[in-house]
């Protein structure tokens, strides 16, 4: 016996023996069993930790001894073991911590403490099971083991609960068995190897096979909770929250996909069950969990059960990605064992929090828990957004490689399922999030609280439940920040993965290099400025850091030359930050306005509501937006894109009256779509790259995956007919945050595109086409729809979109004419920047305007600050538009009909502006005086200024300086607004000016789509009811059935006995004779 | 069957058998519980003529060993008798109010 | 056939009750002539074993220390089989005997002089209870020879007691230490005799040859002493005369 | 070895012994002490032989009772299955002795009990190492009765009557028994087992033997459809009893049908015969389960598992049906059945015993009045538990180990139907256990609210239970070292030991 032989035993034992010393604890003893409980959990970890160091030195850890002839009970440390140990010692060990500040004072705690470790004692077998049998026993084991803990409140609906898990866990384990002993009898001993065991075997017949496979994944489907199996696992709610958490994050679950991965990986072998044809049904059962229980999620209003159908469908991701089949799949498949145990562990720990702290079971009653309960909503919204999908949190690691595997065995379809589940898992989860942070709470908690009522302790709830949910939700995200670093699961998974397909595939690290440590402080600095809100003093005067961290971004966005990259090969899965040249004007572009808006909102938000969480929200979307501009790895840009576009979110709900939060909801919805069909573009290029970062170049693939970019970043940009919530999002946010999301944040679509397309390398004529239709469509309509629109904001904002037109066929022109990619890329650059800076100034004169304007002697002043941006985007001489348009007009010359085109669009642009104007001018005449303050002029100023003059700085721009004036400068761009006036004077004639499109155009017919759907979604849900007729009708046939069997024993009725002993005689007699 | 095979000892072992079996019978049929006991009886009668019957042979000594065993039998026989009739009693001396019925 | 037991005889009037219907009592009885038919011609068919056992047992009679062969087998052996026989008589001894109602100790015969048996009954006494019991010592005795033994001893032994304590004048009493001794004297000299034996001659239960006949008879007087004591409590526990003492005692 | 061999007929004659010293002492206190020394050195002596038997080369050990070897005496002999029983026996008898000192130590039905019950003893142990047909009759009788006798010291009618019916099943069984042995006789003119089974053939008399034995045994096996009497019984009885009688006493028939079947009368067996039996036993384990389920009582329902738990044994039968041409008891099959004879044995009497605690505790053991016990009676519940998952077959405990022999056995002899018997009764099996379980751990509303309707019983009545139970896990792990034991040794008829080989599925 060496420390190699018995480790595994021990770390078995020490759950189990802390579990049994705790049963006997008496009930009172709190701080025996505490204390027990704490060096149990500590112990079993620490014991993990020495076996993974001894694994990493190269030492074999195996516990094997005989329990028959050719049958071992082996527990064997390999790597996909470890990776679930070490997660069930972890998880383990919080969840003890949280189960001891949430049990307090309630009943049978020792009992419920005792069969908590031996749960995890069964865990832990079941992850250091070194072959099929010791694997069933302790899966089985395991099913016996948390029945108590499912029931443990013994009320009537634990007691249900108990008796379905029982039910389904016990037929699961029966057909198991039946599996593994038919298996076991062809096959020997079935210990797990890295490449499966049944290949080399002989003689095997492989229907035998199949069928043993479908009983294995039958029986293992019931915990893993595959459809039709899953029904338990939302009735099991009952149990405890310590106890949800652990069933779903980290035991019961996990254990059933865990054996499905042993199976499929470790048992039949990868490249064996796809000879079979055994993974496409695994994958499409999973696929199918995965949406349908995604489906009932939505129409839960428990956040239990919502909880619970999500681990349904999370859940099978992990049985997606094993039976994808692919050396990436797998990656993406295994790693999502630990992180969907961290985020659904902190779900269920949050679940428990409200329920505890505030009575909170309903996702109808968590209204305003965000304020309530910051932390506790606030790590459930990261784990939310984490199982949405969303980078950097881990679910994106997941799924991302999911997509790539998929991918990579040409498995399209599994990348619609992957995208249709994030989209539902958004739907199912956002709304929860939208509740409790951005709804007023109502009158009272439901378990009578006033929601004015301060929380009792020093912190919202006991500290025992507090940081549990803190520390997971933290793990969670670092876990997907930190995804390339050799500590995370991701890390350990690949190693897993290459043995299994006995490659080395594991992403080459980088060799970390910081080359240019300043474009980090750009990120940081907003981040770091975050951090700071936690302070009360800085709370107060929150405001002045908004202008403070986008500075030094200002200073450094001038001062730096594009020199190298930095590599951080920890960071996501290995990210490169730098700077190029088109990226040091967007970077320009960026910190100016950033720097003008937050200056402007020092004087704007001054008076306002809500200002930290502006702040926040702000300095967020600031990081996002400076970061995307230096990623140039996949994850790193996506990340921050993705950041920007979550925190943006804030800034348009910020007036939180109806209007904004209309628009809110369909800015998120928006961002979500965008992002899905950015997942399904980025793994695309992932995948096809090879290595992250480069364009892609196969044709068809090529083609999809340009397609999925162009769409996905499309949104962003306000590409028809993506653009809908643009017109509604942008007038809804204040007014610096307007001029920040048309200015800026739009153009980061933009930079999406110039970063991931292939322009000027390949020729995608098809889609280059469509975008200049598309493009200069939008570039009308917009300018057509704008035109109806009642709202200056809005008017600003389908201006917008007509503008991004032009930027879209531009791009368009790129892709289609790779030739002339060099040209158009510098003009397409220039228009992005004038356009940034006029539009935010334009945005800004919305609320400045009428201020300047209400003070008479500066009426001259405000014409003045008015008509120049708006000149400068109709594209008068001189002016930034007009030196963007003759840019881009150069570019495109040898195209027919393109510059013409253009021309044409400046008379839409015009009549717009027009339009601007005039709402805007009229609505100058109401305000009284209105209070200026130095921050905003300053602010409003400085666009001003730059607006007119930045652009000359460019050296980019050198090229298009109006050299010399002769009729087509100085002439031909004035006969569009000439044209403009005319036509817009005949409108205000018309009964046309009385028409209105409300803003978001064609969103208002999908609005309307959505509700008749969910309107039959909520009737399909409440068919419920019916079944229980059924299931009564059911009942009676049971009760029948027992009364008939009942009465055959009966004393007074039944069949003689005398009788039967003849009948039984004459068998025997018969049969004996039958020889 | 031809008339020779019938020899004394199979007739007397057929008639023990046709005791056993009458007793099964009465056994079976017959309600009354003195008579299933007296039934278990016969059985045990028919089955000690066929041990006897078997050991008696032609020309020599009869075997001991079934004599042996049907005295056993006997005894064991008697126990059992005994003992069901002892719970017969106990069980309507437990029960006084079906006497009355 | 043991659903409903049913206790009373007038029970049997009622046809409903715990009788099957005659059909298939009919055919019960078909199907067990069936059975007996095959079992007959089972033994028809079947040779029956030239000899049995009988010429070994011959053969080692002189060996056994008595000669009837049948006590023989019985005592000598297969004496194995008796002394579980024994058991299993006292299995049921002690199922009858009475609940102890109370712990003080008696003794073994109650005699009540005041009682009057009657004419009958003392002359029977007088003359008939002496009678079976010397001719169960006989029996005893010739068990070694001719047929006879313990459990013809004590069954006769068994009638004289019956005829003795089912008069009024003389009682036993079951609860004493005595009549406990006395039921399982048998089985308690089976097996100390057993063991001494096997002290002597290694295999448990084997008579030195010399001392077989004696020991023989030693195991088979305790045995009939046994057997005796047990059939008579069985006749008084079934027949229930010996409540009335209990209860008065 | 000879040493061992000559302590052969103490495992008999020790607890006669004991037997007619509780007869002659009445004091309750005395007889229970001698009673669990007792019990010890049978364990001691009986666990002896055990180690002793698996170092004997024979694998077989004789002892000739009175210095005559058979065909003229009787002769014990023991193998390495035999032993295991026998074993078993005293372990049981050992935790079941110290359990009942305390059972019935307020009560005058000691006084009864522990003659009896070292009678019934001394039956089993008799009936298991004996090799001499008729013997084997007596043996029944003296388990039969005592059985009986013990069934009938709980003194309520409802005992008396269960005693009865038990009895006069058991006396035609015995018949039956008795009818065989003298066809048998008659025959081949020897009631030793090992000369029988050198000389039988398929005559129509050895036919009829099998036949009447078979039914006679069956009946005391109480195997489906006979099983009639054993609920009432065995739930009637007092629980160190219903344990020992679930736990032992079924399993002496059974043990002996198999012999017949399987090894003596081996010739006369027909494949057909064998499928049936098993069919019987597929039929028992459904019943018995559906009925345990439904059951009332606690009692009644895990003697109903035992009817069903019976029907497993009889699986043996079909399973051995490609065997007969090799060696009768050659096979898997015999190693799966031992131990799921030790493994019921463990479990089903640590059943009994909470079941005796529980209904001690509350009086009563109905199961709908049982709710919210757990409060009262976690170690018995506990226990329960964890015999019933052994039962179940869960692991890690020896109904797995079992269930999994058996599983595999008929996949590897392509009966693959008794795959989804064995699986549905196991889910019948953990139906009727987690009802109970289920109502144990439910919130009690009323039931227990007054004090004083529970009573409290002594510390070691759920100790014992539990030490049972927790025996079943622990044979769980040690499989291999018990299937040595009884499966090595080579079986003295054929030449030929339960082996082991083929034991767990394709040789490597």
């Amino acid at each position: 016996m060496s420390w190699q032989t018995t480790l595994p035993l021990l770390i078995v034992l020490s759950a189990m023996v802390s579990g049994i010393l705790i049963l006997r604890v008496k009930e009172h003893a709190n701080k025996l069993r505490t204390s027990l409980n704490i060096f149990g959990a500590l112990l079993c970890v620490t014991l993990v930790v020495i076996m993974l160091v001894g694994v990493y030195q190269g030492e074999v850890f195996e516990t094997r001894f005989t329990l028959l002839p050719n049958m071992d009970l082996v527990l064997k440390a390999d790597a996909l073991s470890l990776l679930f140990v070490s997660l069930s010692a972890v998880l383990w060990f919080f969840t003890t911590i949280y189960a001891i500040g949430y049990l307090e004072e309630s009943a049978n705690r020792s009992r419920f403490f005792g069969f908590f470790g031996f749960c995890v004692s069964a865990t832990m077998g079941v992850a250091l099971a070194g072959n099929l049998i010791t694997f069933l026993i302790f899966y089985e084991l395991l099913t016996l083991v948390t029945y108590p803990l499912v029931m443990h409140k013994g009320n009537p609906a634990s007691m249900r609960a108990g008796r379905t898990y029982l039910i389904y866990t016990m037929i699961g384990g029966a057909v198991l068995l039946a599996g593994v002993v038919w298996l076991k009898s062809i096959a020997g001993p079935l210990d797990f190897d890295a490449t499966g065991v049944l290949e080399q075997m002989p003689n095997i017949s492989e229907n035998h096979l199949r069928i043993i496979f479908i009983l294995l994944i039958a029986g293992l489907g019931v915990k893993a909770a595959l459809i039709p199996l899953h029904g338990w696992l939302p009735v099991a709610m009952a149990a405890p929250a310590p106890v949800s958490a652990l069933l779903h994050a980290v035991a019961v679950v996990k254990a059933g996909v865990f054996g499905i991965v042993r199976v499929v990986y470790d048992v039949y072998g990868i490249e064996f069950s796809r000879e079979l044809g055994l993974t496409l049904g695994l994958a499409i059962i999973a696929a199918a969990t995965i949406i349908y229980a995604s489906l009932r999620a939505i129409a839960q209003n428990d956040l239990k059960k919502r909880l619970a159908y999500s681990t349904v469908s999370q859940v099978s991701y992990i049985a997606l990605g094993t039976a994808i089949a692919g050396p990436i799949a797998t990656i993406g498949g295994i790693v999502h064992l630990v992180h969907q145990g961290l985020m659904k562990i902190t779900m269920f720990f949050c679940a428990g929090n409200l329920a505890e702290t505030l009575g909170i079971n309903k996702i109808s009653d968590l209204n305003g828990a965000g304020r309530r309960m910051p932390v506790t909503m606030t790590a459930f919204s990261f784990a939310a957004l984490g199982m949405i999908g969303l980078p950097p949190a881990a679910g994106f690691v997941s799924k991302w490689y999911l997509g790539v595997g998929a991918i990579e065995v040409d498995a399209y379809w599994i990348i619609a399922v992957l995208a249709i589940s994030s989209l539902l898992n958004a739907i199912y989860f956002l709304p929860i999030l939208y509740a409790a942070w951005f709804l007023p709470a109502k009158s009272e908690w439901p378990n009578g609280e006033s929601p004015k009522a301060k929380p009792k302790g020093l912190f919202e709830a006991h500290w025992m439940l507090i940081l549990p949910p803190a520390i997971t939700a933290s793990l969670a995200l670092l876990a997907g920040v930190f995804a390339g670093s050799s500590l995370s699961p991701l890390y350990w998974t690949e190693l897993v993965a290459a043995r299994e397909y006995g490659s080395d595939f594991v992403l080459v690290a980088q060799q970390n290099a910081i080359l240019q440590p300043a474009l980090w402080w750009c990120v940081l600095l907003p981040l770091l400025a975050t951090t700071t809100l936690t302070i009360r003093w800085v709370r107060q005067r929150c405001l002045i850091l908004l202008p403070l961290a986008a500075a030094p971004v200002l200073f450094a966005s001038i001062l730096l030359e594009p020199n190298g990259a930095n590599t951080l090969s920890e960071l996501f899965f290995g990210s490169i930050m730098s700077m190029g040249a088109s990226d040091k004007i967007f970077l320009i572009l960026a910190s100016l306005v950033w720097f003008a808006a937050g200056l402007y909102s020092v004087g704007y938000m001054k008076d306002k509501a809500d200002k930290v969480q502006y702040c926040l929200f702000f300095l967020l979307a600031m990081c996002g937006n400076f970061g995307l501009i230096f990623a140039q790895d996949l994850f790193g840009f996506i990340t921050f894109f993705t950041l920007m576009s979550l925190s943006s979110y804030g800034l348009v709900i910020h007036t939180a009256d109806d209007a904004a939060r209309k628009a809110a909801k369909t800015y998120v919805q928006w961002v979500i779509i965008g992002e899905v069909i950015l997942f399904a573009g980025l793994t695309g290029l992932a995948y096809s790259s090879g290595a992250i970062s480069e364009a892609a170049s196969s044709t068809t693939q090529a083609y999809w995956v340009t397609l999925f970019l162009v769409a996905g970043f499309g949104v962003k940009l306000g590409l028809i007919p993506f653009h809908v919530w643009l017109p509604r999002a942008h007038p809804a946010a204040p007014v610096p945050a307007s001029a920040l999301l048309s200015g800026v944040m739009v153009k980061a679509g933009l930079i999406g595109w110039l970063r991931f397309l292939p322009l000027g390398d390949v020729a995608i004529s098809s889609i280059g086409t469509g975008l200049i239709y598309l493009g200069f469509s939008g570039t009308f309509l917009a300018a057509l729809v704008g035109l109806l629109q009642k709202n200056a904001k809005s008017v600003l904002a389908y201006s917008t979109i007509s503008q991004m037109g032009i930027v879209i066929a531009a791009v368009g022109v790129g892709l289609k004419y790779p030739e002339l990619w060099p040209a158009v890329l510098p003009a397409i650059v220039l228009f992005a920047f004038h356009h940034g800076i006029v539009k935010a100034t334009l945005f800004l004169c919305v609320d400045f305007i009428p201020a300047l304007a209400s003070r008479r002697s500066l009426r001259i002043l405000a014409i003045i600050c008015l008509i120049i941006p708006v000149f400068a985007i109709i594209g008068l001489p001189f002016s930034s538009g007009a030196m963007a348009k003759s840019a881009l007009k150069g570019s495109f010359s040898e195209l027919a009909m393109l510059p013409t085109l253009l021309l044409l669009s400046a008379v839409g642009t015009s009549l717009l502006m027009l339009r601007f104007v005039d709402i805007l001018w009229n609505s100058t005449k109401n305000v009284q005086n209105s209070g200026l303050d130095i921050w905003r002029c300053l602010s409003f100023a400085l666009l001003f200024f730059s607006s007119v003059v930045f652009i000359y700085a460019l050296p980019e721009s050198r090229l298009f300086w109006v050299k010399e004036l002769s009729f087509s400068t100085l002439v031909l761009p004035l006969l569009p607004l000439i044209l403009a006036v005319l036509l817009y004077l005949i409108i205000r004639k018309t009964r046309l000016q009385h028409y209105e499109i409300p803003a978001g155009d064609i969103v208002v017919l999908i609005e309307d789509v959505g509700d008749r759907v969910k309107l039959a979604m909520h009737k399909l849900s409440n068919h419920n009811s019916a079944s229980d007729v059924k299931k009564y009708g059911l009942g009676k046939t049971y009760v029948k059935i027992k009364a008939y069997i009942i009465n055959i024993e009966s004393e007074s009725s039944g069949p003689n006995p005398g009788v039967v002993l003849l009948g039984f005689i004459l068998v025997v007699t018969v049969v004996s004779y039958l020889n | 069957m031809m008339l020779s095979q019938l020899t004394p000892e199979i007739m007397y072992s057929a008639s023990g058998i046709a005791l056993f079996g009458i007793g099964l019978l009465g056994l079976i049929i017959v309600p009354h519980i003195f008579r299933k006991i007296l039934a278990i009886n016969v059985m045990g009668v028919g089955i000690f003529m066929l041990l006897v019957s078997s050991a008696k042979r032609a020309n020599i000594d009869a075997d001991p060993v079934p004599h042996a065993m049907v005295l056993t039998g006997i005894v064991v026989a008697v126990a059992g008798t005994a003992l069901a009739l002892f719970l017969v009693k106990k069980i309507n001396d437990l029960a006084p109010s079906e006497k009355s019925q | 056939m043991f659903k409903e037991i049913i206790f009373k005889e007038d029970a049997i009037n009622k046809p409903e009750k715990g009788r099957l219907p005659t059909s298939i009592a009919v055919l019960c009885g078909v199907t067990i002539l069936a059975l007996c038919t095959l079992l007959v011609g089972a033994l028809i068919s079947t040779q029956r074993h030239s000899e049995g056992l009988q010429q070994v047992v011959s053969s080692m009679l002189n060996k056994s220390g008595v000669e009837n062969p049948v006590t023989a087998v019985l005592l000598n052996f297969r004496s194995y089989d008796t002394l579980l026989e024994i058991a299993v008589l006292l299995i049921v001894a002690i199922v009858m005997l009475p609940q102890a109602t109370v712990s003080k100790s008696l003794s073994l015969i109650r005699v009540q002089q005041s009682a009057d048996p009657g004419l009958i009954m003392s002359s029977l006494l007088r003359f008939l209870a002496p009678t079976l019991i010397i001719m169960g010592g006989y029996m005893l005795w010739t068990g070694a020879y001719s047929p006879g033994g313990a459990f013809q001893a004590g069954a006769l032994i068994a009638g004289a007691g019956i005829l003795i304590f089912t008069n009024v004048q003389y009682q036993v009493n079951m609860q004493s230490f005595a009549f406990r001794a006395l039921l399982s004297i048998g089985l308690c000299i089976f097996i100390l005799s057993g063991f001494a034996v096997a002290l002597q001659t290694g295999q448990f239960l084997e008579y030195p040859q010399k001392y077989a006949s004696a020991i023989i008879l030693f195991i088979e007087t305790a045995a009939t002493v046994s057997i005796a004591t047990t059939l008579l409590l069985l006749y008084l526990a079934v027949a229930g005369t010996q409540e009335e003492f209990n209860h008065d005692a | 070895m000879d040493n061992i061999a000559a302590l052969l007929p103490a495992l008999i004659m020790l607890p006669l012994a004991v037997s007619v010293c509780c007869v002659l002492i009445k004091n309750s206190r005395v007889c229970a002490a001698i009673s669990i020394i007792s019990a010890a050195a049978l364990l001691i002596l009986s666990a002896g032989t055990l180690l002793a038997i698996n170092t004997y080369e024979a694998g077989v050990l004789r002892y000739a009772f009175a210095g005559w070897s058979q065909p003229l005496g009787i002769e014990l002999q023991v193998s390495g299955f035999t032993a295991l029983m026998t074993a078993l026996t005293c372990l049981l008898v050992f935790v079941l002795s110290i359990y009942s000192s305390v059972y019935f130590s307020s009560s005058d039905k000691a006084i009864r009990f522990w003659p009896l019950w070292w009678l019934l003893i001394a039956g089993l142990n008799a009936l298991f190492l004996s090799s001499d047909i008729f013997n084997i009759y007596v043996a029944f009788e003296l388990i039969g009765l005592a059985a009986v006798a013990l069934i009938a010291i709980e003194n309520s009618r409802a005992a008396l009557i269960a005693a009865l019916r038990y009895l006069l099943v058991s006396l035609l069984g015995s018949l039956c028994y008795l009818l065989a042995v003298a066809l048998l006789y008659r025959e081949y003119g020897t009631l030793d087992l090992v000369q029988l089974a050198s000389m039988t053939s398929d005559s129509a008399s050895s036919t009829a033997a099998l036949m009447l034995i078979t039914i006679g045994l069956c009946l005391k096996t109480a195997l489906f459809p006979l099983h009639f009497w054993l609920p009432a019984a065995h739930g009637g009885a007092s629980a160190p009893v219903s344990a020992v009688l679930s736990a032992l006493v079924v399993k002496g028939s059974f043990y002996l049908i198999a012999r017949f079947w399987l090894d003596i009368l081996a010739p006369a067996a027909s494949d057909a015969g064998l499928i049936i039996l098993g069919v019987f036993g597929a039929a028992a384990i459904l019943w018995g389960s559906a009925q345990a389920l439904f059951a009332s009582r606690l009692k009644v329902m895990v003697a109903y598992s035992t009817v069903a738990q019976i029907g497993y044994l009889f699986l043996l039968f079909p399973l051995m049906v490609g065997n007969t041409q090799t060696n009768a008891f050659e096979g898997a099959a015999m190693g799966a059945i031992t131990y799921l004879i030790v493994a019921h044995a463990t479990a089903k009497s640590a059943m009994f015993l909470a079941a005796g605690n529980i209904m001690r505790i509350a009086g009563h053991d109905n199961i709908k009045q049982l709710k919210g016990l757990v409060r009262h009676c976690p170690l018995s519940i506990f226990t329960f538990g964890i015999a019933g998952a052994s039962l179940i077959g869960l692991p890690p405990s020896a109904g797995f180990i079992a269930k999994w022999l058996l599983l595999s056995n008929s996949i590897n002899t392509g009966q693959w139907w008794w795959v989804i018997v064995i699986l549905s009764g196991g889910l019948l099996a953990a139906a009727y256990v987690f009802k109970f379980l289920n109502l144990a751990f439910t919130k009690d509303d009323d039931t227990f609210t007054k004090a004083d309707i529970v009573r409290k019983i002594s510390p070691i009545m759920p100790l014992c239970a539990l030490a049972l139970a927790l025996l079943t896990v622990v044979l769980g792990f040690n499989a291999q070292w018990l299937l040595d034991i009884s499966g090595t040794l080579v079986y003295e008829t054929t030449g030929q030991g339960f082996t082991v080989q083929n034991l767990a599925g394709v040789a490597q």
